[in-house]
């Protein structure tokens, strides 16, 4: 019965959620520093190729340290380093981002499918998805990094998801199992509501928070493998980015044994950190958006 | 206990479906590979003045390990090999048995990371339960957003970062190595001394990969019992506080397994970072240095290792859990 | 004799909307060898008023004023730590709402006894087994299969009966039992609420049954409270209560009952919905919006509980007579009756 | 909660473990630097052995392809090449005192107080049962290209090992068969012992060894066959114990680091001042440059690095010391693919390219810009070439306006936005090929493509995976441009075959070469024969008759290759690196410096039997 009321009143209020959402972003001011990090890194990675289109050499200045002309010096060919993570960014955050659709379309199509069919399509897809879950998705990457070249963010992008959805797809499963079982969706069947309706306008608005926590963090563990195979230098350098910068500066640079590269070394070293630092807050937000407990109290 | 020995049994049955099928997996997968370990070495040959013929029959001669069997044939033996423990032979190592690579390295792997796994946990769990507990206090707050940003954070981000400290700048701690090599290996305390020095930081790197899950599964975990009816309960029959303590901790660490099993594989397979960041001479580095020399029956063996202990550890985190928790045990 | 004195408890939680009473100035007294029945709709502030005869109003709520007075103990709300928690489980014996799960899942029932004993610092904690099988035979479960068992080795209906166990084991006076039949199957809420009656008798408990099922109540209460909107609107004698409602909430609450009507047909709810924290009248009577029988002082003051003959107390404006006499339904009381 | 005080008393006991450590580790720290009382014995020598990567469970076993064995220290040898580009037969005395080269073959006289580390004395089945594995090892055995009697190649073929007596040995050369570098092939294979390896190989090896050489085309086939078999036993056996006859034996290998102790037995025990040496792990070189700039190591290995390192390196306390290393680093062309057929183009490019530039900052420590495109380095251009010879090659100078005006000969047009054109018209771009892990190449390509892109041909630099996966692609005539290394040295010869040879489409039969346009191991270079100042000549004859030329009488022929060379540009000779090591003589003194090529080729060991590396 209760299910039915709270049914009810999901379909009064229209955009409850954003409401939500607003609220909980607002409601402290580290949520709106990570949503402003994000944000700025989004528009770097979409507008900082617009800015500077080629990197400019300059083989009198390597390693040069940060001045007015190049803010964070520059890097083993006198380009500049700043620009270099400004453009960087692109290849970064498309990856993750591209990562994460394929992570969230397997994930929740699986999910749901196993979660609101049972019976034998569920085990077989939760088959799937444990040995999904059990194939180490880094040592795997590396291996494949000897047959593929990484050269566009598609090709990382997919592979990552293709390694990543597995925690999605059991998350997106369980959740869709519970709202089963609070009765949520015998209330929409007996409402006479078809099964596709129920699929995308009840279940996946009532997962999309839980959702998006895990793709939150599955991004941040994609931006790590990304940029982590070309720190290993695994991948070849295909076009500028923090991972290669990474490499560049500790395996070309000396970075750590030498301080003239350590600007070059801490710069894309700390856009990761500051990435991190901003999913990670506002994360926060959504966590509570899930986790009415945690709302209550705060 | 019956009930047990057959749950023991159909986890074991299913952790072996799915070694086969990893098998399997890799065994094509690594066949699907292009370029051979010989083509490395050839131009390392040729630049040592060999001619290219010269060159040519020297790579066949010392790596002409490879089989020319049908695909189908070989993979059928090393099944049949692989159920004696047998992986097979380097083919960089010319010949060495890929079993005995693997033992020299799992040890710098399983012990560092079972270290840091403890600690972790350790650190971890009681960070959770102050974080749950202060959950609206700003100290609270900032607990769980240092979990969630460590385990956020890029292993080799972390290990780099401790390098740069603990060696480069305060030149406190070795940065490559498993102990000195001067040393008598045994119990001497000077080696174990010496072992768990340069164990340090690669213990510390996993320890914090692993920290922030602890962390933020701990709180919710404390969370969510403490919201459950029998903490309500006992505190209206006037259990002592530590009573309750105790029966929230107990109940809070159950869905910890879950945690466990996961932050082992994700240790496991991340090891290659730190190990390469620290030079540690474990079953990552091994598998990363196969890949570069493209010495595949090592490449398969370490990632067939790697992917058994994954399994293995779900086994054990469901088998502990099901010794804890009396109602899966039926 | 009367075991507890409630007098003019207020408990307010805080809300968005600043701090709201969920129970407003209720005095309430349970006296020995008598159960009384607390019944209320979800939201009446009935479970409240329970938690806090035991000082355990959750956060965010607290009791801004009033007393709770327990014989041998005094005012349980100016008692704090260790004191308090003797006397929750000690004179005080709470059965849970959700008795279902009021267990720890991952201990025996028998090593949770010990550890109640140990909390309590019983010294002789073999009696206390000894005891706790005696009540459990009592009730007709198998004591000594059910102290080894685990809670989900257990029906809904042991369950509680360990519940009650847990809450006499030490020898309370007072029993307090909050939902007692509400996740049961008819047939264990009948044994249950037997089992209730007789421990009840035996050891001339003041017991307190808290619940929204008034048919239920009816069946073992000595006495009836009735809540609504935080207040109690009426209580006294539970047969005579039941004869003759005074208040028409009362009245109201018992046609919605089959059980006490026989009449299935006749039996129809209550319309509108019951209020909450925030949605509850500030000024006037509570119940008014839903009364049938509202009169204008009804809109501007709040009634009283007044005392009345026969141990009976109400609060209303509109004369018993002209509840007892009026119309279900019939709206046209709001003018008056002759 | 029992288990739970476990838990806290094991952290209990590792956090004192780490108390401890830290004090055991700054004790021996101390006396690592002081030397302290070590001083006499001279102490430990730290170095890194850049030949394999140090690995846990690898055998200790020279034959092995990535063994635990180090060469000069616990590996040895009759004698160690000086690398001399003048004398290719000039070597370093190891276990053979001396030698005198006759008309059969060789005479050793061994060192004679040669001893292995278990005592024995090193004897002649030592050296027989060595040559032998030699054969299955693919080091021995027939040689390529075998025409009349002189012959060329990297393998010795020993038809028999005899004993004079009194350490004197007589190991003779395959009748009919004359290799010019025998006496150096020969004294550079590695010598083992005898008791731990004959066990390993079959009692008749010197009758398959005759069957490989023997007339019967099938009969040798099959023995070659057979011996290759019993190589691979050879390679994967791993001895308990390592025996060896150089100035240390191998004590312990840890996984990141080998120890090995001075060895007793050792002929010239009396030299070699160290009484330990550690060999450390490394998997890139920035792992050098930390042992380097903490003054961690005595000596270093080459290690290519960039400048700011090798100030600090310096800055550290250590001296640097440079050699020659015989090799190039080139941009080469495939010449199959227009507009890179055209000699114009490709002295064009060359005009373009700022060599010392790209060098900067592909190889800023360990390379220099080559001064000419010679198919030789620097240096060994210099030996060969008369002044005016030298005098008269294009160094290709940086001059865009040369470049601009060969290409409007070859009918290339520039446009407006300054973008060059092909003759038919289309814009021209070029794919600069590297490879993944080349990190000095893959930077030099930034600075290539920059300039090429700023002269107004568009260059992209593009990597590929692996090597392996390289020398497929390039082979296949998949790539137009891309990094090779070229001038393989010391031996001429050798250099001019990576351009000229086998793998470019140049084959040889019985002395004679003919050029093909198939199926080409290299980067191909289309024409068979050049014209140069008027003359024609044929590349390929010439290296084929290079190789069979005593060095003294090379230099004719190395003047009409470095011309045609310079001239045709099958490849633009980038940079030429040079072998930059370091030392300290912090605990020792006496290590070769600059100028002593001979040495600083060869590793720490060898100085140590030539008495170099004294206690201080």
């Amino acid at each position: 019965m209760a299910a039915t009321a709270a049914l009810s009143t999901r379909l009064r209020n229209r955009r409850p959620a954003l409401n939500a959402f607003r609220k909980a972003v607002t409601r402290k001011p580290g949520r709106l520093i990570g949503l402003g990090i994000i944000l700025f890194f989004v528009l770097l990675a979409i507008c900082g190729p617009w800015f500077y289109g080629s990197l400019a050499v300059d083989p009198n200045a390597i390693y040069a340290a940060p001045s007015a002309d190049h803010w964070l010096g520059t890097d083993f060919a006198g380009s500049d380093v700043f620009q270099e993570v400004v453009v960087g960014a692109r290849y970064v955050l498309s990856t993750a981002a591209l990562a994460a659709l394929f992570t969230s379309v397997l994930g929740i199509t699986v999910g749901l499918l196993a979660g609101y069919h049972r019976g034998f399509l569920d085990s077989a897809l939760m088959r799937v998805t444990d040995f999904v879950l059990t194939i180490p998705g880094l040592p795997l990457l590396i291996i494949l990094s000897t047959v593929w070249s990484f050269g566009s963010p598609w090709q990382m992008g997919l592979v990552l998801g293709l390694t990543g959805w597995g925690g999605v797809a059991r998350a997106v499963r369980s959740q869709a199992l519970t709202l089963r079982e609070r009765g949520f969706l015998e209330a929409a069947r007996g409402l006479g509501l078809p099964s596709r309706h129920i699929i995308v306008k009840e279940l996946l608005p009532n997962i999309a928070p839980y959702v998006a926590m895990h793709l939150l963090l599955s991004v941040i563990a994609f931006i790590g493998a990304e940029v982590g195979l070309f720190f290993l230098g695994l991948v070849p350098f295909s076009s500028t980015n923090w991972g290669v910068m990474l490499n560049q500066a500790v395996f070309s640079g000396g970075a750590m044994n030498s301080p003239d590269a350590l600007v070059y070394l801490l710069s894309p070293l700390v856009c990761i950190l500051l990435l991190t630092l901003g999913i990670v807050l506002f994360l926060d937000a959504i966590d509570e958006l899930f986790n009415p407990r945690l709302r209550e109290r705060a | 206990m019956t009930g047990f020995a057959r749950r023991l049994a159909g986890k074991l049955l299913a952790g072996l479906v799915m070694v086969w099928v990893v098998v399997t997996f890799t065994f094509f997968l690594v066949h699907a590979l292009p370029g051979k370990p010989g083509d490395v070495q050839y131009e390392s040959y040729i630049m040592q003045g060999f001619n290219p013929e010269e060159a040519r029959a020297k790579v066949t001669a010392v790596y002409g390990f490879t089989s020319h069997d049908p695909l189908f044939s070989q993979y059928l033996g090393y099944l049949g090999r692989l159920l004696h423990g047998d992986l097979g032979q380097s083919v960089y190592y010319s010949g060495v048995p890929v079993s005995h690579l693997i033992w020299s390295a799992l040890p710098w792997t399983v012990l560092p990371v079972l270290t840091g796994l403890l600690v972790s946990f350790l650190i971890g769990v009681i960070a959770g339960v102050i974080a749950a507990v202060k959950r609206s206090s700003r100290w609270g707050g900032l607990l769980s957003v240092s979990g969630s940003l460590v385990a956020g954070v890029p292993s080799f981000v972390l290990a780099l970062l401790l390098l740069l400290v603990f060696h480069t700048e305060w030149h406190l701690l070795p940065d490559a190595g498993t102990s000195d090599i001067t040393l008598e290996p045994g119990w001497s305390p000077e080696y174990v001394g010496s072992v768990v020095q340069h164990a340090v930081l690669p213990v510390i790197s996993y320890a914090l990969l692993s920290y922030g899950g602890w962390l933020l599964a701990m709180k919710s975990s404390v969370i969510t019992v403490l919201g459950d009816d029998f903490i309500l309960a006992s505190e209206l029959r006037g259990l002592a506080p530590v009573t309750r303590a105790r029966y929230i901790g107990r109940n809070a660490i159950l869905p910890l397994f879950t945690v466990l099993a996961l932050s082992f594989g994700i240790m496991f397979a991340g090891s290659f970072f730190i190990e390469q960041t620290f030079d540690y001479p474990g079953l990552g580095e091994l598998l990363l240095k196969s890949i570069g020399v493209r010495d595949y029956p090592v490449m398969a063996g370490a990632f067939l290792l790697i992917t058994v202990a994954i399994i293995a550890a779900n086994i054990v985190a469901d088998l502990c859990y099901t010794l804890i928790d009396p109602r899966v045990r039926r | 004799m009367t075991e507890v004195q409630v007098r003019d408890l207020t408990i307010e939680y805080q809300t968005s909307a600043g701090w709201l009473p969920a129970v407003a100035g209720a005095s309430l007294d349970l006296r020995a060898g008598e159960i009384t029945g607390l019944v209320g709709e979800s939201g009446s502030g009935k479970s409240t008023l329970a938690l806090a005869l035991l000082n355990a109003v959750p956060e965010p709520g607290r009791v801004a004023a009033g007393s709770v007075e327990v014989a041998g103990v005094g005012d349980v709300l100016s008692l704090s730590g260790k004191q308090l928690r003797k006397v929750r489980g000690g004179e005080l014996g709470y059965v849970f709402q959700a008795s279902q799960n009021s267990m720890n899942p991952l201990k025996t029932i028998g090593k949770q006894l010990l550890d109640l004993g140990r909390s309590h610092e019983v010294k002789d904690l073999r009696a206390l087994i000894a005891r706790a099988k005696d009540l459990a035979n009592r009730m007709g479960m198998d004591g000594d299969r059910v102290l080894d068992s685990y809670q989900h080795q257990l029906s809904g209906g042991m369950r509680q009966r360990i519940g009650i166990v847990f809450a006499l084991v030490l020898n309370a006076k007072v029993l307090i039992l909050d939902e007692p039949t509400t996740a049961l199957d008819m047939l264990s809420q009948a044994a249950v609420l037997d089992i209730v009656r007789t421990v009840h008798d035996e050891n001339q408990l003041s017991t307190l049954i808290i619940t929204h099922d008034i048919g239920a109540i009816s069946e073992i209460a000595d006495r009836l409270a009735v809540m609504y909107g935080g207040r109690i609107v009426e209580d006294g004698p539970l047969l005579d209560v039941l004869r003759r409602p005074t208040h028409p909430y009362t009245r109201a609450l018992i046609g919605a009952t089959a059980r006490i009507t026989g009449d299935v047909d006749a039996a129809r709810a209550l319309p509108g919905r019951p209020p909450d924290l925030t949605t509850v009248a500030r000024v006037g009577c509570v119940f008014r919006d839903r009364c049938p029988f509202a009169v204008t002082a009804c809109a501007d003051t709040e009634p009283p509980l007044v005392v009345g003959e026969a141990g009976r107390r109400r609060a209303c404006h509109v004369e018993p007579s002209t509840v007892l006499s009026g119309t279900p339904g019939t709206p046209a009381a709001v003018g008056g009756q002759p | 909660m029992s288990r739970q005080r476990t838990l806290v008393a094991g952290l209990a006991a590792a956090v004192a473990l780490t108390a401890l450590s830290a004090c055991s580790s700054s004790a021996k720290k101390t006396n690592n630097g002081d030397g302290g009382g070590a001083k006499k014995d001279g102490g430990v020598y730290t170095s890194i052995d850049a030949n394999y990567q140090i690995t846990a469970g690898a055998p200790m076993n020279p034959f092995n392809s990535s063994p635990n064995m180090f060469l000069g220290y616990d590996q040895m040898r009759l004698g160690f090449d000086k690398y001399n580009p003048l004398d290719p037969n000039d070597l370093f005395p190891g276990l053979a005192a001396s030698w005198t080269a006759t008309d059969t073959g060789l005479t050793v006289q061994l060192q004679p107080n040669a001893k292995w580390s278990d005592g024995t004395p090193v004897t002649v089945a030592d050296i027989k049962t060595s040559l032998a594995i030699a054969y299955t090892q693919g080091t021995a055995g027939p040689v390529a290209g075998a025409g009349g009697t002189i012959v060329q190649g990297t393998n010795f073929e020993v038809s028999d090992v005899k004993d004079l007596g009194g350490g004197k040995i007589e190991i003779d050369q395959l009748p009919g068969v004359k290799n010019l570098y025998f006496q150096r092939l020969v004294l550079s294979a590695t010598i083992v012992n005898d008791k731990v390896y004959s066990p390993q190989l079959p009692a008749d090896i010197w009758t398959q060894i005759a069957a490989v050489q023997g007339p019967d085309p099938a009969a040798a086939k099959a023995a070659a066959d057979k011996l290759s078999a019993e190589g691979k036993t050879i390679a994967a056996f791993a001895p308990a114990k390592d025996v060896s006859a150089g100035p240390f034996v191998l004590t312990r290998v840890g996984p990141g680091e080998a120890l090995l102790d001075r060895n007793q037995y050792f002929f010239a025990v009396d030299k070699v001042a160290p009484k330990q040496v550690i060999l450390r792990h490394y998997t890139g070189n920035q792992q050098i440059w930390g042992f380097l700039t903490n003054g961690e190591l005595d000596s270093s290995p080459y290690t290519s690095m960039p400048t700011n390192i090798a100030d600090q390196v310096v800055k550290a306390g250590y001296t640097r010391t440079d050699a020659p290393s015989y090799v190039s680093a080139s941009i080469a062309f495939n010449e199959k693919q227009a507009p890179y057929n055209n000699t114009a183009v490709r002295q064009a490019l060359a005009y373009v390219i700022d060599r010392d530039a790209v060098t900067k900052v592909g190889e800023p420590v360990g390379g220099i810009a080559a001064p000419y495109t010679t198919g030789l380095i620097g240096s060994q251009t210099d030996a060969f070439l008369s002044s005016d010879q030298k005098s008269a090659l294009n160094a290709y100078k940086p001059d865009p306006a040369k470049a601009a005006s060969l290409l409007q000969g070859a009918g290339f047009t520039k446009d407006g936005a300054g973008q060059w054109h092909l003759p038919d018209g289309s814009p021209w771009t070029i794919t600069l090929q590297t490879v993944n892990g080349f990190s000095d190449w893959i930077a030099a390509s930034t600075i290539v493509a920059n300039e090429l892109t700023a002269f107004g041909i568009k260059t992209t630099p593009a990597i590929t995976a692996d090597f392996a996966t390289y020398q497929k692609e390039m082979g296949a005539g998949k790539y137009a441009v891309g990094w090779w290394l070229t001038a393989l040295g010391p031996q001429t010869d050798k250099a001019y075959n990576r351009i000229y040879g086998a793998a470019d489409g140049f084959s040889v039969v019985n002395g004679k070469a003919t050029h093909s346009d198939t199926s080409p191991a290299n980067w191909f270079h289309t024409p068979a024969t050049y014209t140069v100042n008027g003359q024609t000549i044929d590349p390929g004859q010439l290296t084929a008759d290079l190789s069979v030329t005593p060095v003294a009488d090379q230099k004719p022929i190395i003047a009409q290759l470095a011309a045609a060379t310079n001239q045709e540009l099958p490849m633009i000779q980038i940079w030429n690196y040079t072998k930059v090591g370091f030392f300290t003589e912090k605990h020792f003194t006496n290590f070769p410096k600059t100028g002593s090529d001979a040495l600083l080729l060869n590793p720490p060991g060898v100085w140590m039997m030539q008495g170099y590396i004294q206690a201080k």
